[in-house]
């Protein structure tokens, strides 16, 4: 039980949650898999970016979270 | 022609201290755009101009509030980074970068930004970029409460394609 | 943390009235941007943005002082006009206008300029509008005090080509 | 002693005052001739307007004040 998942924005809604706990590693697969089939399709689109430990990942599909890392699902952000 | 304020302005902004060439912050309270402009002003005494922008919550189309949240661990670090750029890209005496987060009624300051150089076109440019960068790459999202009581619903609002249009210009 | 006036910006902005859509003002003394910018923000509650321009003496060169002055009968009527056409082509809420006459020191505001609308871009390019004609079209002279005492003299500025050029981007 | 010649900015220096009054009526020819010879000079330059009772003239050369006018003498305005 050592990453944390947290949805942001409107991801929040679509996970039904704030966050989520679940053990590590975490790779992309894994994170595809417990994100929930709402999240885990808004997550495959090139708009939703993915931050592991403070930082955003150029490349989202070569996630690896270890013990003790949050993961963040950041959709776009909004105008206006 | 101008009356003056039952205070001075050298003792109210005594009160409020900036940090200088960056000065970067998210507020969760009210956001006093004269108050900061007049300290701003006051501690960049040797520019030759300031430029600033306040973005403030529409009102219309029933909007009742405006909530907005962010990510901590990306938000400031990212806020004081675009300010560096700033500082970097432009030839400035100091910018100003000031974010609100939380729920706001409309009327209320969102955004101010400022930028003191010692030519207007740089504190322009620096200020205009500033905000297209802000609103297109800062980790802000952005949902409005409408419509009156239990009949009330919170709405996200979507990204814009103009932000990114306007993102092009300084690539 | 923003800090607490000790006097209420409401309180405070009560005294200062502007007119709308336009506050067009010369002034013989001291220029207080963020008393404007406060009263100014505050009477365009329905705005979606305010951008302003505060010019300022430069210090250096050994400049002691600026001396602006202009032409009583031409300078008013002047800035009015120049205020109304920016309110007819741009999509503005209001404008501010505002410049100094007299003679000023380094750090002092020549001009604050600030245009309030539902959209950025509107407020920025009015700001950008009326600082471009305000330089270049209205009748202000200006000639900078350098050298102390007995050594010091009066030089007059003269007009600049890119004020020109700035203009030009308006026709 | 009617009409009232005001000179603004750095052609002060040069007419070495700040206003001049003369009889009515007033032209261009008239006006060169009680200007002095440095200001007249400056007057011939496109870059010096003539205002008169309060409008700046198009033609500045079809100058005729009346009685009670007040001519001003505008040189280029500051930049910077």
């Amino acid at each position: 039980m050592a990453v944390r998942i947290v949805f942001l924005g409107p991801l929040r809604e679509a996970a039904g949650t704030d966050s989520l706990e679940v053990s590590a590693p975490l790779d992309w697969d894994g994170l595809l898999a417990v994100a929930g089939s709402v999240v885990a399709e808004q997550l495959r689109s090139a708009r939703v970016h993915v931050a592991c430990a403070g930082e955003v990942l150029a490349d989202k599909t070569a996630l690896r979270a270890e013990d003790g890392d949050e993961v963040a699902l950041l959709p776009p952000v909004s105008g206006g | 022609m101008a009356t003056k304020w039952r205070c001075s302005h050298r003792s109210a902004v005594a009160r409020l201290t900036l940090e200088s060439p960056a000065d970067v912050r998210l507020l969760d309270k009210g956001l006093s755009a004269g108050e900061a402009l007049a300290a701003f002003n006051a501690m960049h005494d040797q520019a030759g101009g300031i430029a600033s922008f306040l973005g403030k919550v529409r009102p219309g189309e029933d909007v009742k509030a405006l909530e907005l949240t962010h990510y901590e661990p990306l938000t400031l670090p990212g806020m004081e980074k675009l300010a560096g750029q700033a500082l970097d890209r432009f030839a400035l005496d100091g910018v100003l970068v000031w974010h609100r987060v939380g729920t706001m009624q409309p009327g209320e300051g969102i955004v101010l930004v400022a930028a003191a150089a010692r030519h207007r076109r740089a504190a322009f440019d620096a200020v205009d970029y500033l905000m297209d960068h802000l609103k297109s790459a800062a980790w802000f999202w952005k949902r409005e409460r409408r419509g009156d009581g239990a009949n009330g619903a919170w709405h996200w609002i979507e990204p814009r394609g103009d932000d990114h249009a306007a993102l092009a210009r300084w690539q």
